[in-house]
């Protein structure tokens, strides 16, 4: 078994309504020096077999991501 | 004329779907996730509302990858009429069937709302023909409801007044293939054909149903 | 003190309760058995300190198929049809974690119908915070909405309904109330008694894990500021799994294929199999080893977990594989966990050890009872009128009230929650009670829940019996008769000051009202200790009502429906004691007129059945000024009325109580209304006539005018704006 | 600005069912060898002004993280 991370984030450009509340409360909340907040997947698994990263690629082109509004990327734990 | 009312696990409309179906005469029968066909009798197909998949990871990603859905994808293919309703219209964006995406509503919140609707495009058969700008009153409801894409790129049937709380590009509500064949709407035509309910506006979208394959 | 007291003691359980284990069991309990004792011993699960109280109710009736004491209340609504009703509180769990806590309550309650083999139809929910000005409450209120239209709308049952208040008192322990509603056919009703010696016990749904262990005894039978350290992991809600298990479960009852059937709740598999042996006067063997975890868990753990989304069944062998096969098909696991044996004894097993072996019925029905101390408070004493300043600006008070949390649109809420799923719902949230067709009937159900809370704190009894008669009003509004009642009882400790006397009279006053409307409690709930920091909550018996429809067309809104049409006012005067007006629980009502509240309700009934009535809504918070604005905006139709001088004019006009009800009907109808009401205790009054954009009230040669956009912007402004 | 990023995950132990759901799903679409499927949030905040690592922290406590069911950890950019 590998462990496995995937992200998947909103691509630049498409905006982040939760991000952009998330930046609202956060200011209401007195933290006033905070922007660009952007709100992703992390995605953790373990994975058998051959080429995990290779697979956790496959699965992200499959299910995980859709590439018209999110960009993602995969991280094997060394 | 028989309509496939697909089920997935999480399912939530299919039975108002199949009734709304019967009350324009036509019969319905369920088609299940997990068959690679539909039934043998289907001339056209409706994927319902609801929470698929329990809307994990996406709305309608899970459910677009379930095997029924190439069965769903070769009737859209040779031309076939379907409708995606909701979490239909999310499950046929996800398979590509349609262009797009429905992403979170610009209210942050699930929103159940009578809503007014105006014809955007009288040629499909999806509006009963009545003509452009013509009104329907449609309830919407749901959480993610904001199709996101190039209304340029896709047909657009249906448009929301200016009350658009779930904030879509160009106040889309629903949309088609460029064949018109395959129509995908967020409002709920299946909550609005009995006049018990309060309209029957949404009769004329599901009469799509049973015209001939376009 | 040896370590064994201090055990029991950090269970819960009081040194008497541990004493009289023993003497029960004939020899010291397991470990495993003394957390199954402290568990279902509990308040929340043996209502030890309410059960007494709880006779007084009346619970027989000529529809009532099941009354209290299964998961749920069952009563014949013809048609070949029953339905099934239950409400239950989930108040501790919410106050700690909003959204989960509010999303498993309805979770819980929906278990409960399914278990009666019936489908749910609907959900209500009636909620309590502290005033919006508190951020906390605004949390608390704001998430736990979230957490129930996340649930509800998730495993496709439409929330109808319900009620929402704030008010300073639930600062520290909010409300979170939830109701279900399903339909069966009354001889595919299921039962939670098992039977048939070498049945097989069957677990369906969710892994167990940790979730919510202690929750029962911890979370909902103590005061939420004592240790904190008691808190059980959180129970974290999965509506996709619920769906399932209720499209699985009743496709299983649907085909015979079930003997009996339970939901998981409080005190997990030890409740649910402790009662379904006691119920059913028989043995069950389990192994601990079989049931499929979600993590490694010791035998008591595994006993006492409250992980969501399990039902437990029992099934004849023969149906064992159809049962696991339509499981799966659902993709749900299930897995024989036991089986059906003579005799009494519940048994578990674990690693090849016997780790509790003890007769079901001492778990579940041998809890100890209390007698709760009955402490009369002094009684109230009615407001000093001269010493509540009266409006100078009769219409801005009007709109301010219109405005108020308490009394604004709560389409905030609503709107939030899918109403609509099923195709049945024909009168939405807004109005005094919601209308749902029976499927596959001609036949509508009207449900509704209420509570006058500021009314029990100043006179509980008065209290009880207005909490019912607004139920009763708000379904004759819509032309339903009240034919069933579910409550539940939030009160504050009841071992201390005069909580068991507010019990006691709530409990006869609500009785009192429902025995002259001949309305049954058919199921209920208790939910005690709701004080926290010294502050307790007003007692807060919330009345969760249904009633019937013969034909589906035929209800009844609250919305003005045309120019010309007669406004009539039918019942006694209001008063501010108890109102939103003077902002809180201040005064004395006078006492409650049980039956000419209910003759109104009848006359009510009576002209919505010749279906003369055009409108009709239930005058409560605020008033009669209140209930005008209302009926004008959902109808976008002004009114002009005249209301009889005498009495100070904000009295008139935003008073509470009396049994009112706004009505409208043609001007031709208004006879044959007066000849219904003839010879009847009903004071009936036409105040004036529909019609204009302004919603005008004039009171002798005084006069409050509001045009109607402005009356709505305040109405439909006040939550948003609280909130904002 | 410092770029902060905020990892949230579901604590041990506690039910995911957005991670089951997914795993289900991944099985479905022929990745047999997976496991341990586990969801949380990513969430990207540009940060001014001091200590941007405990601003992040105490942004967590207070909203972006629920301590009850969620672990978090904050990574600051070098
Ligand atoms: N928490 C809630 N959930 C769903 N509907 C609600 C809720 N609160 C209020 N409503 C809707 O708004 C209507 C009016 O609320 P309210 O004025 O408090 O009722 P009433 O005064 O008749 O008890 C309710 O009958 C119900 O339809
Ligand atoms: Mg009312």
């Amino acid at each position: 078994m590998t462990q496995v991370v995937v992200t998947v984030m909103p691509k630049e450009g498409v905006l982040d309504p939760q991000g952009q509340a998330v930046q609202g409360a956060l200011a209401q909340l007195g933290f006033a020096g905070v922007d660009g907040v952007r709100i992703g997947k992390r995605i953790e698994l373990e994975i058998a077999g051959e080429d995990p990263e290779g697979q956790a690629r496959a699965m992200c082109e499959q299910l995980l991501a859709n590439a018209l509004i999110e960009d993602f990327w995969v991280e094997v734990a060394a | 004329m028989t309509v496939a009312v697909v089920r997935f696990p999480g399912s939530l409309d299919h039975d108002s779907a199949r009734r709304a179906v019967e009350r324009l005469g036509a019969r319905a029968e369920y088609a299940w996730h997990a068959d690679g066909e539909l039934p043998a009798e289907t001339t056209a197909v409706l994927l319902p509302g609801g929470f698929s998949y329990g809307d994990h990871l996406r709305c309608g990603a899970i459910a677009s990858r379930a095997p029924v859905m190439a069965a769903v994808r070769r009737h859209a293919e040779a031309g076939g009429r379907v409708v995606g309703i909701c979490n239909g219209f999310q499950v046929l964006c996800e398979a590509g069937l349609l262009p797009g995406a429905l992403r979170r509503n610009a209210t942050l919140s699930f929103v159940c709302r009578q809503m007014d609707l105006e014809v955007a495009d009288a040629e499909t058969p999806w509006t009963g023909g009545l003509p452009s700008g013509a009104g329907l009153s449609i309830p919407i409801k749901n959480n993610e409801g904001a199709w996101y894409g190039d209304p340029a790129a896709a047909r657009v049937v249906l448009r929301y007044g200016p009350d658009n709380p779930l904030g879509s590009t160009g106040r889309v509500a629903g949309i088609a293939s460029p064949a018109g064949n395959v129509m995908g709407l967020m409002p709920h035509p299946e909550e609005a054909c009995d006049p018990l309910l309060g309209s029957t506006d949404g009769g004329l979208v599901l009469s799509g149903l049973l015209g001939r394959a376009a | 003190m040896t370590t064994a007291t201090a055990r029991h003691r950090r269970l819960g359980l009081t040194d008497d309760e541990a004493a009289r284990i023993p003497e029960l069991l004939g020899r010291e309990p397991s470990d495993a058995e003394l957390v199954m004792f402290s568990l279902m011993w509990s308040e929340h699960c043996s209502y030890k300190h309410s059960r007494p109280l709880l006779r007084a109710f009346p619970t027989a009736g000529p529809r009532v198929l099941q009354g209290p004491g299964e998961n749920a209340g069952v009563v014949d609504v013809g048609d070949g049809l029953a339905v099934a009703l239950k409400i239950e509180s989930h108040n501790h769990p919410s106050a700690v974690e909003p959204f989960e806590g509010a999303a498993t309550g309805v979770g819980g309650i929906v278990r409960d119908i399914l278990a009666m083999g019936a489908r749910p139809i609907a959900l209500l929910d009636s909620l309590r915070f502290g005033e919006l000005a508190s951020p906390r409450s605004r949390h608390l209120f704001t998430r736990s909405v979230a957490g129930i239209g996340h649930y509800g709308n998730c495993i496709g049952v439409p929330t109808v309904g319900g009620e929402v208040a704030f008010d300073d008192r639930y600062e520290d322990s909010c409300l979170v109330n939830a109701m279900c509603v399903g339909v069966v056919a009354p001889e595919g009703v299921l039962r939670a008694a098992a039977s048939g010696q070498g049945n097989a016990l069957v677990l369906i749904g969710n892994r167990t894990g940790r979730d919510g262990i202690g929750g029962a005894s911890v979370l909902a039978s103590a005061e939420l500021d004592e240790d904190e350290d008691k808190r059980p992991s959180v129970q974290v809600s999965d509506p996709f799994t619920e769906r399932k298990l209720m499209d699985c479960c009743l496709e299983l009852a649907g085909a015979g294929a079930l003997v009996a059937l339970q939901d998981l709740g409080a005190a997990g598999l030890t409740s649910a199999a402790s009662e379904m042996a006691a119920k059913g006067r028989v043995g069950l063997d389990i192994d601990l080893d079989l049931v499929p975890l979600r993590e490694a868990l010791a035998p008591a753990e595994i006993l006492v977990s409250e992980s969501q989304e399990r039902m437990l069944a029992v099934v004849e062998p023969a149906r064992l594989d159809e049962v696991v096969a339509v499981c799966r098909r659902w993709d749900l696991d299930a897995t024989r966990i036991g089986s059906v044996t003579e005799g009494e004894a519940m048994v578990a097993r674990a690693g090849g050890e016997v780790v509790a072996d003890l007769p079901a019925r001492l778990l579940a029905d041998e809890a100890p009872v209390y007698e709760v101390p009955r402490h009369p408070a002094p009684a109230a004493e009615p407001l000093d009128l001269a010493a509540v300043p009266e409006p100078a600006d009769l219409a801005a008070a009007w709109r301010d009230l219109l405005a108020r949390p308490n009394l604004a649109s709560k389409r905030w809420v609503y709107e939030r929650y899918d109403h609509l799923v099923g195709a049945n719902t024909i009168r939405r949230p807004g109005g005094d009670a919601a209308v749902v067709r029976l499927p596959g009937s001609e036949r509508a159900i009207a449900l509704t829940t209420d509570c006058a809370e500021r009314h029990c704190e100043l006179d509980p009894r008065g209290g009880g019996r207005a909490s019912v008669l607004e139920a009763a009003r708000n379904l004759a509004c819509v032309g339903a008769r009240p034919v069933a009642a579910t409550d539940c009882l939030n009160f504050a400790n009841p071992e201390k000051g005069s909580t068991g006397w507010r019990l006691a009279e709530a409990i006869a006053g609500m009785s009192e009202a429902l025995t002259a409307l001949s309305v049954p409690v058919v199921s209920g709930n208790v939910s005690l200790y709701n004080e926290s920091a010294g502050r307790a909550i007003h007692p807060t018996p919330v009345v969760g009502m249904m009633g019937l429809l013969e034909r589906a067309d035929a209800s009844v809104g609250q919305g003005f429906i045309a120019e010309g049409d007669l406004v009539v006012l039918a019942g006694d005067d209001g008063v501010l004691d108890a109102s939103e007006a003077v902002g809180g629980a201040l005064g004395r009502p006078p006492d409650v007129d049980v039956d000419r509240e209910v003759a109104t309700i009848e006359l009510v009934l009576a002209a919505a059945g010749e279906g003369i009535l055009r409108s009709a809504h239930d005058v409560s918070g605020g008033g009669l000024a209140v209930a005008l604005a209302e009926s004008a905006i959902a109808g976008g139709l002004g009114a002009e009325v005249a209301l009889a001088p005498g009495r100070r004019d904000d009295e008139v006009l935003f008073g509470e109580g009396g049994g009112r009800v706004l009505l409208t009907v043609r001007p031709e109808d208004e006879g044959r209304l007066r000849a219904l009401a003839a010879g009847a205790p009903v004071r009936l009054a036409t105040v004036g006539a529909v019609g204009g954009q302004d919603v005008a009230a004039r009171v002798g040669d005084r006069e409050a005018r509001l045009p109607l956009d402005a009356a709505r912007a305040a109405h439909e402004g006040g939550l948003p704006e609280a909130l904002a």
